[in-house]
Formats: C-alpha cells, sequence, structure tokens
C-alpha cells in the first residue's frame, strides 16, 4: 500500500478528535470514547509505518512551503516511527488510566483536559515526524501550548505558579531553537534531517560552531531536562498523575532527548561532535545531571516530586548515551527511550492509583499499602527494579548497551556514572518498596484495590517492561530499529 | 481601460464617498456607516484587482492632468505601494463593518462627519502610499493627519486633549517634513520621486540633502511613532473610542514606515542614504531600543488599549528594523510584518471594543474566567491573535519574526536578534497574563459571576470582522511562503 | 538649518538648478517649463494660477479637501448630540 | 455671543461694508486668470463678508444672509463641482483633471483649460467660503457634551 | 565669509523664525500659545519657500506681453509660491482644528493651561 500520506492521518488523527470531544463534552462516556478510538487509529496508523522503517526505508511527504525553500515536510525514518510507535502505545493505556484517575478522582473541566491531552499527542506524533527543523519548532511549540493548560488543569494557584514556570522555560528554550535554527540555515541553506548532519561540509568558524551548539542545547535542553534546565520538571508535577505519567515521562520530556538525538545525529552530524569536542560538554552536563538528579531524589518525600527526579537523571542517561557518540552508545539512548518509558509510566501509574484510591502523595505514610494495593505495589517493584537495572527488566538492556558504548569509546567516566547511579537508583526506591512491604500500616482498612481502569494499564505496562526485557525483539522489534538508527548516523556519517 | 485608470480610482472611490456620505448623512445619519462599509468595500476590491494586474502587467504611472512628471503630478503603482494599498483597505474594510454599533454607542448622532472623516483619512492614507510627488505627499500626509485628529478627538473625556497633543507634534514633524523637501527643491529643482532619484547621487555631498534627508526622516518618524518620537501614541489610542483606535492604530503608523520605505530605498536608495548620513544604523538602534521600551511598558499597563498601544510601538520598531537591515530578508520580513500586525493588531483593538461595548471597560486587572463564558468567540479570537503577537508557529506572526531573524543573521548583527527574541518573551509575559486570567483562574471571590455567567456574545455585525482577522492569521500563517515570495521580486535590489 | 544653508545656493541667484532651463538628468525644470509653456497651455498670463488649477491640480483638491475636512472636524466635535446633523 | 447688545454703528457699518467685500471676492475669483488671486483667497473674502454680518448682527440679522444648516451642503457642493470637473475629464477618457477632455465644443484645447480652471475656482470659493462660515457657527455655538 | 552671510541672509530671518516657533511650541504652557508657536513655525517654512523662489531682476510670474517668456530670468520661479498657497490653506485648516479642539478642551475642562489640564486628567 501506498504510505505516502500515513504520517499526516496519524498526526491529524486524534487532532480529528478534538472537536468530537469538545461537542460531546455534556456525555462523559461518548467523549472517552472519542478519545479511546483516536489513540487505537493513531497506533494503527504508527504501526502500518514500522514493516518499511525495519528495511531502513523512510516515508517522506512534502506539503506547502511553510516558507520559501522550507517545506512542511515529514519524513518518517526509523527514528521517527521508533519514537513514535513508543508516544502513541502508551497514550491508548493512558487514556483508559485516565478515565478511571479523573473520575476517581473527580477532575473539573474533564472536557478540556481529554482535548489538550489529544493535541499534545498530536504534536507529539508531529514532533516524531518532523522533516526538517523548521516543522519541527511549529510542533515543539504546539506541545508546549498544548500542554500548558494541562499542567495548570487544577487552577490552584501554585499549579498556575508551575505553569508559569513551565512557560517560561519552554518559550524561552523555543526562541533559541527558532534562532539556531536561522543560524543553520543561513551557513548550510537547508535545514532538513540528514543522518550524519548538515554543518560537517560547511565551512563555519569555530566560535559559530559553539555558539549554535549552546543555543540547540538551551533549545533542546530545557525539554530533555538537562541541569540547570530542568527547573520545570519537579514543577510540573502539580498536574493530574496521567498527565506526568504519559506527558513528563514520555511525551514531552522525550520529545526533548528526541531533539537531541536529531540535534547531535542529524544536524551537527557525529563527526563535527566529535572533531569539535561538543560531546565532551554534553557527558559532561549528563553525567553530573545523573549524579544530582538521583542525590536530589533522596531528599523528595512526595513520591512524584521523587519520581520526577528520577525522569530527570534517567533523561541524561539518554543523553549521555548519544553523548558517547558510539554505535552501541547511541544504541543504548535510544533502546532506553523504549525502556524508561515503559517503566516510568508504570511508576507514575502506581503513584496515581495510591494518590486516588489511598489519597496520599508522601512516601513516609504508604506503610503497608502492598497488602491493600497488590497489583499496583508489584508493578511498582517490576519498574523500580527496571530503573535500578536489574535484569531481566529491560532497563537492565539498555544500561548494558550503554556502558558497552563507552567501553567502546574507551571512555571511564561514564561506566562509573552509570554504576553509581543505578546503586542510587536502587537506594532511593527499596526503600520504598520496604515501607510498602513490610512496615506495618494504620488505617488501611477500609480501603482495597483501586478501579480495574487503573489497575489494567498498570499490570500491561509493567508486564510489558519485563517482556521487553527479555525479549528485546518482541513485537516492534525495538532492538533492530534501534541498531538500524545508530548503524545509519555512522554510515553516512563516514561516507 | 480601466486598469490604466486603477491608482487614481483607488483614492477617488474615497473621494466620492467623503461627499456621498455628508449628501445623504444630512438627512439620513444612519446611511453613514453603510455607505463607509460600502466605500472602502469597493476601494479594497479595486485595490486586489489592481495588485492582480501589478502582478501580470507591472507598475502603473498615471499622470494626472495628462501632464508628464516632473510637470505634472503622477501616482505611482509599484509592487511597494500596492501591498501596502491591499492590506490597509482590506483591513480598513472590517474595521469599518465593525464600528457600527460602536458609533451606535459611543457618540450617537455623529455618524455622518465621523464616517466621512474616516472615508477621508483613508483617502490622505492612500494617497501618501500612492503618490509619486513629494509635495504631493505633504498634502494627502496632512490630509490624513487631520482626519486622524479629528477622529481621535472622539471617544473618553480626555480625547481632545491627546488629539491636541498629537495635532501640535504631528504637524511639527510635517512641517520638518516639508522643509526638507523644501531643501531637495532648492537643490535638484524637482518634486517628482523618479526624476530627483535620477539626480541625487550627484548631490551626495551636499549638505542641504543631508539636512533634507534627516529632516524628512525626523517628520515622518513622528507619524510613525519611531522610538523618542512616539509619545504622543499611547495616550491618543487610549482615549480615543474603540472604533476610531481600531481604525489609526493599524493603519497610520504603517502607512509612515512606507514612506520611510520609499525615501530610504526608493529615492535615495540604500548605499546613497548610508552615503548621505548613517540613517539606517541610526534608525535601526532607535527602533530596537523601541521594542524593548515599549514591550516592558506594555508589560506595565493596566489597561488593555494602552497596553496594546505600547506594544504597537513595539511592534513599529521591528518594521524599522526590517527596514534598517536593508537586505531582501529584513524587507520582505518587514513588509509580512506590515501585513501581520495589521491584521493582529485590528483584531486585538476589536476585542478591545467588544469588551468596552459588552463591559463597559477594557480593564485587564477586572477580566475574569467568566469572559471565555460570556464571549467565547471574542476571546478565541484574542488568543489567536495574542499568540500570534508572540510569534508562536504556525501563525502568522512567527513568520515575519523568523524572517527578520534570518535577515539580522544575514548582516550577522547579533544584537537585533537578541532584542528580537527578548521583545518576543516579553510579548509572551503580557499576552499570556490576559490568557491566564480568562481561561486558566478560578474567579476572585468577590466576583460572584464566575462560572455561571450567561453567554452574551456581541452582535454579528462585531463578531464577525473579529473572527475574520483571527482566521486569517491561519491564512496568512500558512499561505506565507507565496506572499513572502512576491515581496521578494519587489524588492527594489 | 545653518549647517544646511551652507551649501544653498545664493537667494536670487538666477543660475542655480532650480531655475535653470534643463536639469542635470535632461528633464525639463518645472519653474522654467511652466513659465515659458503656461500662456499657451491655457492662454492664462498668471503662470501661479495655471500651476494651481492644472499642473498641479491634485495639490489643489488636496488643499480644497483639507478644507473640508477641518470643516467636518468641527462638526464631529463641536455640534451638540441633540441637534441630528 | 449667546446675548449681545447690538450697537446700530456697528451694525450699520457692516451692512455698508460688506457687499463692497463680497463684491471684490467675487472680483477675486473671477479675475484670477489675469492678477493675483484664485479661489482660495476670493472664498476667504466672501466669507470675510459673511462673518462681518454675522459678528455685528448676531445670528438673528444674519440668518437672513445664509442659513446656518445651509452651509454644509454649499461646501459638499463646492467640492463636488471641482470632483466633477475631473470625473467628467476621465470619463471622456483623458486623465482624472485633465480639462482638455471637457465636453466643451468648438474651442481650442487651451481655451478649453482656461475654463476648467475657472470652473474649479469657483467650486473651491464656494467651498471656502461655506466651510469658513461653518467653522465659525460651529465655534460660537459651541456646545460641550462632556 | 561674509560673502557667505550675505548670500543667504534670506536664510537667516527663517532660521530665527523657526527657533520662535520652536520655542512656543515647547515651552509656552499655555496651550494657545503652544498653538500661535506652531503657526509661526509653519510660516518660517513658508517664507523659506518664497525666498529660494526669486531671482534678481525677475518679476512677478504673471505674463507681460512686453516682457518675454522665453528668458526664464525674467520672471520669478512660480512652483514654490504655488506650493505655499497650499501649505498656507493646509496651515489655515490645521489652525481650525486647533482651535476647534481647544474649544473642546476648555468646555470639558474650563482650562487651557498644561499642568491644570494634566491634574485635572490624573
Amino acid at each position: 500500500m501506498d504510505l505516502t500520506l500515513v504520517p499526516l492521518l496519524a498526526i491529524l488523527s486524534s487532532l480529528a478528535a478534538v472537536p468530537f470531544i469538545l461537542w460531546s463534552s455534556s456525555k462523559p462516556n461518548l467523549r472517552e470514547t472519542w478519545t479511546i478510538i483516536a489513540a487505537l487509529v493513531k497506533f494503527g496508523l504508527v504501526l502500518t509505518l514500522l514493516p518499511s522503517a525495519l528495511n531502513g526505508e523512510s516515508v517522506t511527504l512534502h506539503l506547502f512551503d511553510l516558507a520559501p525553500g522550507l517545506p512542511f515536510a515529514l519524513n518518517a525514518d526509523p527514528l521517527g516511527v521508533f519514537f513514535a510507535v513508543i508516544a502513541s502505545g502508551l497514550w491508548i493505556f493512558t487514556s483508559f488510566y485516565s478515565i478511571g484517575y479523573v473520575r476517581g478522582h473527580k477532575e473539573h473541566k474533564q472536557t478540556r483536559y481529554y482535548a489538550s491531552f489529544a493535541i499534545c499527542l498530536s504534536a507529539t506524533i508531529g514532533i516524531a515526524f518532523s522533516g526538517n527543523l523548521l516543522t519541527f519548532i511549529v510542533f515543539y511549540e504546539l506541545l508546549t501550548l498544548a500542554t500548558y493548560p494541562l499542567v495548570i488543569h487544577t487552577e490552584s494557584d501554585d499549579a498556575i505558579k508551575a505553569g508559569r514556570k513551565y512557560l517560561s522555560f519552554t518559550l524561552t528554550a523555543g526562541l533559541l531553537l527558532i534562532a539556531a535554527a536561522g543560524m543553520v540555515y543561513y551557513y548550510t541553506g537547508t535545514l532538513d534531517f540528514t543522518p550524519g548532519g548538515v554543518l560537517g561540509d560547511a565551512d563555519i568558524p569555530y566560535h559559530m560552531i559553539l555558539v549554535m551548539f549552546i543555543l540547540f542545547l538551551g533549545g533542546v535542553g530545557v525539554k530533555a531536562g538537562i541541569m540547570p534546565l530542568h527547573g520545570w520538571l519537579p514543577a510540573a508535577m502539580a498536574a493530574p498523575t496521567p498527565v506526568s505519567a504519559l506527558l513528563h515521562a514520555v511525551a514531552v520530556v522525550k520529545s526533548g532527548v528526541f531533539a537531541v538525538l536529531r540535534v547531535v545525529g542529524y544536524v551537527f552530524g557525529v563527526d563535527v561532535m566529535g572533531d569539535y569536542g561538543l560531546n565532551e560538554i554534553l557527558i559532561v552536563l549528563a553525567g553530573a545531571t545523573v549524579i544530582l538528579a538521583s542525590l536530589i531524589a533522596f531528599a523528595q518525600d512526595n513520591l512524584k516530586r521523587r519520581l520526577a527526579y528520577s525522569t530527570v537523571g534517567h533523561l541524561s542517561y539518554i543523553v549521555l548515551g548519544i553523548a558517547l557518540l558510539t554505535p552501541l552508545g547511541i544504541q543504548g539512548g535510544i533502546m532506553h527511550i523504549a525502556a524508561h518509558a515503559t517503566m516510568k509510566i508504570t511508576l507514575f501509574f502506581c503513584a496515581g492509583a495510591i494518590i486516588v484510591n489511598l489519597h496520599r502523595t508522601e512516601i513516609s505514610n504508604l506503610n503497608g499499602i502492598a497488602k491493600v494495593m497488590p497489583w499496583t505495589m508489584g508493578a511498582f517493584v517490576v519498574g523500580s527494579m527496571g530503573l535500578a537495572g536489574i535484569p531481566p527488566i529491560n532497563g537492565f538492556f539498555s544500561k548494558f548497551f550503554l556502558i558497552s558504548g563507552s567501553l567502546e569509546g574507551d571512555m571511564m567516566i561514564p561506566v562509573i556514572i552509570l554504576i553509581v547511579s543505578g546503586l542510587l537508583n536502587a537506594g532511593y526506591f527499596f526503600p520504598i518498596i520496604h515501607r510498602a512491604y513490610f512496615k506495618k500500616g494504620e488505617g488501611l482498612e477500609k480501603y482495597g484495590e483501586a478501579s480495574p481502569f487503573m489497575v489494567v494499564p498498570i499490570v500491561i505496562t509493567a508486564t510489558l517492561s519485563v517482556l521487553f526485557g527479555l525479549f528485546p525483539n518482541l513485537f516492534f522489534n525495538f532492538f533492530d530499529l534501534a541498531a538500524q538508527i545508530s548503524a545509519s548516523l555512522f554510515n553516512s556519517a563516514t561516507p | 481601460m480601466i486598469d490604466s485608470h486603477l491608482p487614481a480610482l483607488i483614492a477617488l472611490t474615497f473621494v466620492l464617498f467623503a461627499i456621498l456620505i455628508p449628501m445623504f448623512g444630512l438627512w439620513k445619519p444612519k446611511s453613514s456607516q453603510p455607505l463607509a462599509v460600502l466605500g472602502s468595500g469597493i476601494a479594497s476590491v479595486l485595490s486586489l484587482y489592481a495588485f492582480a494586474t501589478y502582478l501580470q502587467t507591472g507598475s502603473i504611472r498615471y499622470f494626472f492632468g495628462g501632464w508628464e512628471p516632473p510637470v505634472g503630478i503622477e501616482f505611482v503603482y509599484d509592487g511597494l505601494s500596492g501591498f501596502f494599498v491591499l492590506v490597509i483597505n482590506t483591513v480598513a474594510f472590517f474595521v469599518l463593518i465593525h464600528s457600527r454599533q460602536v458609533a451606535r454607542r459611543e457618540f450617537p448622532g455623529k455618524e455622518m462627519p465621523y464616517f466621512a472623516l474616516a472615508m477621508l483619512a483613508l483617502l490622505g492614507f492612500n494617497g501618501m502610499i500612492l503618490t509619486g510627488d513629494l509635495f504631493n505627499l505633504y498634502v494627502f500626509l496632512e490630509i490624513s493627519s487631520l482626519a486622524s485628529y479629528g477622529l481621535i478627538a472622539i471617544g473618553s473625556r480626555p480625547a481632545p486633549y491627546a488629539a491636541f497633543r498629537y495635532l501640535i507634534i504631528g504637524t511639527a514633524g510635517g512641517t520638518l517634513y516639508l522643509l526638507g523637501v523644501g531643501f531637495l527643491y532648492t537643490v535638484t529643482g524637482t518634486l517628482n520621486i523618479i526624476d530627483m532619484a535620477a539626480m541625487l547621487p550627484t548631490f551626495a555631498t551636499n549638505t542641504s540633502v543631508v539636512a533634507a534627508l534627516v529632516l524628512m526622516v525626523v517628520g515622518i518618524g513622528v507619524k510613525a511613532a519611531l522610538f523618542p518620537l512616539h509619545g504622543w501614541l499611547p495616550d491618543s489610542y487610549t482615549f480615543a473610542s474603540s472604533s476610531s483606535t481600531a481604525l489609526i492604530a493599524p493603519i497610520g503608523t504603517k502607512v509612515a514606515a512606507y514612506i520611510l520605505f520609499r525615501i530610504v530605498f526608493y529615492l535615495f536608495g540604500v548605499e546613497l542614504t548610508d552615503a548621505v548620513a548613517p540613517i539606517t544604523t541610526v534608525i535601526g538602534i532607535l527602533a530596537a531600543i523601541g521594542i524593548l521600551y515599549g514591550s516592558i511598558m506594555a508589560i506595565a499597563q493596566t489597561e488593555m488599549k494602552r497596553m496594546l498601544a505600547y506594544s504597537s510601538v513595539s511592534q513599529i520598531g521591528y518594521i524599522i528594523m526590517g527596514l534598517s537591515l536593508a537586505n531582501p530578508l529584513g524587507f520582505a520580513g518587514a513588509l509580512l510584518h506590515v501585513l501581520n500586525h495589521a491584521v493582529m493588531k485590528a483584531c486585538l483593538f476589536l476585542v478591545a471594543g467588544n469588551l468596552r461595548m459588552k463591559e463597559g471597560h477594557s480593564d485587564i486587572s477586572k477580566f475574569n474566567d467568566s469572559y471565555r463564558k460570556k464571549y467565547p468567540w471574542t476571546m478565541a479570537s484574542f488568543s489567536v491573535a495574542a499568540i500570534s503577537m508572540v510569534g508562536l508557529p504556525p501563525l502568522a506572526g512567527f513568520f515575519s519574526k523568523w524572517y527578520l531573524a534570518l535577515g539580522t543573521i544575514d548582516n550577522e548583527n547579533w544584537i537585533f536578534l537578541a532584542v528580537i527574541l527578548i521583545s518576543s518573551l516579553l510579548n509572551a509575559v503580557y499576552f499570556f497574563r490576559i490568557l491566564e486570567k480568562v481561561y486558566m483562574m478560578n474567579p476572585k471571590k468577590d466576583q460572584k459571576e464566575g462560572s455561571d455567567a450567561e453567554r452574551n456574545e456581541v452582535g454579528f455585525s462585531m463578531m464577525f470582522p473579529t473572527s475574520v482577522l483571527a482566521i486569517a492569521l491561519f491564512v496568512i500563517g500558512f499561505a506565507n511562503a507565496a506572499i513572502v515570495g512576491i515581496l521578494f521580486n519587489i524588492f527594489p535590489m | 538649518m545653518i549647517y544646511a544653508a551652507s551649501d544653498l545656493p545664493y537667494r536670487g541667484d538666477p543660475d542655480n538648478l532650480m531655475h535653470a532651463e534643463e536639469s542635470i538628468t535632461g528633464t525639463e525644470v518645472v519653474g522654467s517649463y511652466v513659465i515659458q509653456e503656461a500662456y499657451k497651455d491655457a492662454k492664462t498670463p498668471n503662470i501661479v494660477t495655471v500651476i494651481l488649477g492644472d499642473y498641479r491640480s491634485v495639490d489643489t483638491f488636496g488643499e480644497q479637501v483639507v478644507v473640508f475636512t477641518a470643516g467636518l472636524i468641527t462638526i464631529l466635535i463641536l455640534r451638540s448630540r441633540r441637534r441630528q446633523i | 455671543m449667546r446675548r449681545q447688545e447690538e450697537s446700530p454703528i456697528v451694525l450699520l457699518g457692516s451692512r455698508l461694508l460688506s457687499p463692497y467685500i463680497m463684491l471684490f471676492g467675487l472680483y477675486v475669483i473671477f479675475f484670477g486668470h489675469y492678477s493675483p488671486g484664485g479661489g482660495f483667497q476670493g472664498g476667504t473674502l466672501l466669507a470675510a463678508s459673511i462673518l462681518l454680518i454675522r459678528l455685528a448682527g448676531g445670528r438673528r440679522v444674519s440668518r437672513l444672509q445664509i442659513q446656518e444648516f445651509a452651509t454644509t451642503p454649499l461646501a459638499v457642493f463646492g467640492v463636488i463641482i471641482y470632483f466633477a470637473t475631473g470625473l467628467v475629464a476621465m470619463i471622456m477618457g483623458g486623465y482624472f483633471l485633465d480639462y482638455e477632455m471637457l465636453p466643451f465644443t468648438g474651442m481650442e484645447p487651451a481655451m478649453v483649460r482656461y475654463w476648467g480652471i475657472l470652473i474649479i475656482e469657483v467650486g473651491i470659493g464656494l467651498a471656502v467660503m461655506a466651510i469658513l462660515v461653518m467653522i465659525y457657527d460651529n465655534m460660537v455655538k459651541g456646545e460641550d457634551y462632556a | 565669509m561674509l560673502d557667505f552671510f550675505l548670500g543667504h541672509y534670506a536664510y537667516w530671518f527663517v532660521v530665527i523664525l523657526m527657533c520662535v516657533g520652536l520655542y512656543g511650541i515647547l515651552f509656552k504652557k499655555n496651550l494657545v500659545k503652544k498653538t500661535i508657536g506652531l503657526a509661526i513655525f509653519q510660516v518660517s517654512v513658508v517664507l523659506y519657500f518664497v525666498s529660494i523662489a526669486s531671482k534678481w531682476g525677475a518679476t512677478v510670474p504673471v505674463k507681460d506681453s512686453n516682457i518675454p517668456v522665453e528668458q526664464v530670468a525674467n520672471y520669478l520661479n512660480p512652483l514654490p509660491h504655488t506650493l505655499m498657497l497650499t501649505a498656507i490653506v493646509v496651515g489655515v485648516a490645521t489652525l481650525g482644528v486647533a482651535f476647534t479642539l481647544l474649544m473642546a478642551i476648555y468646555n470639558r475642562y474650563g482650562t487651557l493651561d498644561e499642568q491644570e489640564l494634566l491634574e485635572k486628567i490624573q
């Protein structure tokens, strides 16, 4: 079949659901049906792109010109498909989950919630499939705007503050990105994402390269949560938990990381990064972020904030893997996108379930809840073990590839960083499990397990992360895809 | 046959209706507004047709009285003037549709002179844009200025004082411009722009030419509210009635900017301008200061119209900055921003007018989330225009800033680039402040009409233009490639 | 102004560009052209009138419109609300 | 101006003077072709002659001379004369205000221009007079809606 | 040098008038005086134009049958005069508008002094 229009349809599918959602705002069931339908359609469309992506082909589509010489181009290359599969696939579970959550929590303005959720997914898939930097920026800003209502959904004062913080960070980032894009366009005359980079063959003074790199770092680093640009992420935990789960464990932050990969691999190119020693900067920042974030996570008593900081840390894993500039490293980073997505979304789901069910957000009073919510806590154990990098959860494999990648680039520091942070992860997750299972809780008699709407997705995501750990090529051949992508970067980089 | 007459016809349409409106208005004042809408509608259709003709056959020169220049006066319809005429006539058309109910509410019984003056102001603007004769330009400048004073003097209580200050400053500026024309005439002995442009290079070192350039730029800079000369603008826009503000704000400053374009790019030419005096550099720096100043002052305001007025000061800075870059990208960016800002600012002022119509005030501190219930479409248009002002893709505002940024990078002028980016952030600050109040915040305790407010949207005649302008922003955003393609062709060098 | 005047032609010297027969680019100079041609063109001795009414008639028309505008402004601002215009 | 003591001498003097001023104004308009003068100057003189009576006699007397509500139509009419002249020329196939195209039969172009100039001078005079009087009236009635 | 000053003597008067007008516009507190300053400012420019029109030994630009029009030097340059007719009328119209606005201000605030006005507006 002809796949040319599929990327566009995949983007539009959830966007098309928005009017229906708004129109049926009075009938909750109908409204949520629309969401589910949109999610399934989107996922199916993305899956149709998978086979061609596995052969390394990419579906390109050039619509009208955004600007002379800068078309509105969609390009579903393996990396984009990879990211799109994760995001759209997890959206299904999230929509089921958020039905349970939002109803259990009796949230207000649910229509606005679902609508902006759908827009967010469109923007995410658009980011995944955008074929040049300008299109990318368009969807990037759209994602920023669509997330804003979700962040301040509760409309409490601190939510408003969080929203302001979020906007100030991300809008600044967008502007830096625009400036950087302008400079790239000025120097190379193109903004297309080409494996191996476009800056390689243009002769550019070193300081200009540096300036561009810093601008890009500021532009994408915010969403990627690289310290010191991570400030909005913990603040944004004021959002409802499904939002934190999908957007701040998968969509937004992963698109930031995705942007880092795009910039490093497709704009600068591996060679340029290496030649100008820009990757050292990235490695230092990412490594520092990994360690610091894990340490800060210790100090958090609020469960969601602790998860947020662990997210910051794990995002920097991926950035670190990319910055290694070795095939295995990049492959590990890409795989960690998938791994961290599944695991972290599981953990956020658990946190949300606990909040809805027990109305408890502080870790210190989670004593003995495992007896009440066995399934939830079981999934929680799986997720935290995976994050700590214990086999056979998929977190282990990505981390393994990261380490071997850094060995391949014979750099020892990243190895140490990774191992230490693995220990730290274990350090700040196991106390929770310990509390949940072995401490004696009080006042838990009247509670039961959370509603099936929430438990089922939790269990599914947990099992998924286990399965991907055991058979990395299951269903979606994530492994091959990742290998494919990193290979493509290096092959085209060294003709 | 009509094609050759198009330049004159566009302007004469307004004269015709400026005559018709008093005739009918004398015994039927209600007929004034429809007549005005009809007039501007015809004019915009004509200018659209003229632009299409221009794209096929090239520019048109119209010799009044059949006298060849330099003896006679000519109208020059080339790409630049055609573009501006098209923009301002179309925007004016929508604003005039909107001003029906405003006129009925804010100055009843004065429709006849008001709309006649609106026609005359548009006549002045069109004439300024189209004419190819420096002194004729002065005459049209005075027509439009006088009409603007009259329009601004209608409104809240201090309006005449604001109009008077505008009159003093504006007339002084016009006189300076006239003096500059006098110098140029003394040196070259002609008043026709094309004729003079041919002679000027021989007088590059002549001090009177230098003085003439400076005087003209200063005199027009007053009208364009270039940074140090913007003092008249905030008061005028704040105190004038909603419809006159919406009519003058998007158009007036643009036309002055257009004259700067004429002087810099056509009369003198960029190289000569720089050879004569570092005008482009100076106005570029002034524009940069103006951008930041306007944005910061806009943040400080609590009255919506005043905030918009200050934001106009900063937005005109973008256009002048694009002019001062003097490269194709900056040129195209500036012209595209003329279009975008005309549409955006018209839309925003119309929104302010709608709020004043319903709420009786446009005080930001009194906004609350009941507005999104009461005026869903108004607020939707406002959000679109505001986001476009902030410059987020894919709305129109993003692209003009994109081209301006490319232009600054092309000149490797990093300071201007930083100015553009920072000012976008400041725009975000003062627009998202309103959006947050209207969409996100719960009403304060003392405001009972929180979320149980009844829907109370303005009438169709006010809603239609507002929403059309808002939709136009999307269209421009998606079609900007074509527009910019045309603008690149217009670039004179 | 003084700076500008330093290069202005002397007052009333009949041979600067503005009064010359032909400008440097070969186009005729308005001031001289009208003096020579006005009577032929309009049979009107008063050259100023010819320029006003014929050569630059658009200026004059605009001038009239300016006055018209001033009149309308007085109506707009000063006439009372009660007296329907 | 609302209430004024009428001084017969002033009234008489101005009534004596006004017709001559008006006559001189007409002379200035129509003789503008041969000596300095023209529509604006003549129109101003006409307005002066009217305003003289306005000032001396007050509105009650001056209303006999020219009605207040008549000024606006007169001004419009003056503008129309000029505009129509140009428009007719345009319709006859020339440029706007191209007097040669005016439909006067049996005259060489120069004479047609001669008459065309005269026509517009009259129009200007009419408009200027009417508008100056109008401004005066409005200022005298100077209303206040604040 | 002296030659320079004498040659341009007409312009110095223009300069003086212009300075007077600017002084009136900028420093007078009374709005009417401001307006008068504005008028003076405009008149200075008018004078400039009239002065550049002159030629030594030329007559007014009204055709005289015994002065041949072929020698351009015989007649003053009529163009600036025409322009100034227009400019004067424009100035008159501007003054009319200015005084109209002043009347409106006076009707509303009962004063024409700038300080008082600003106080009353606040």
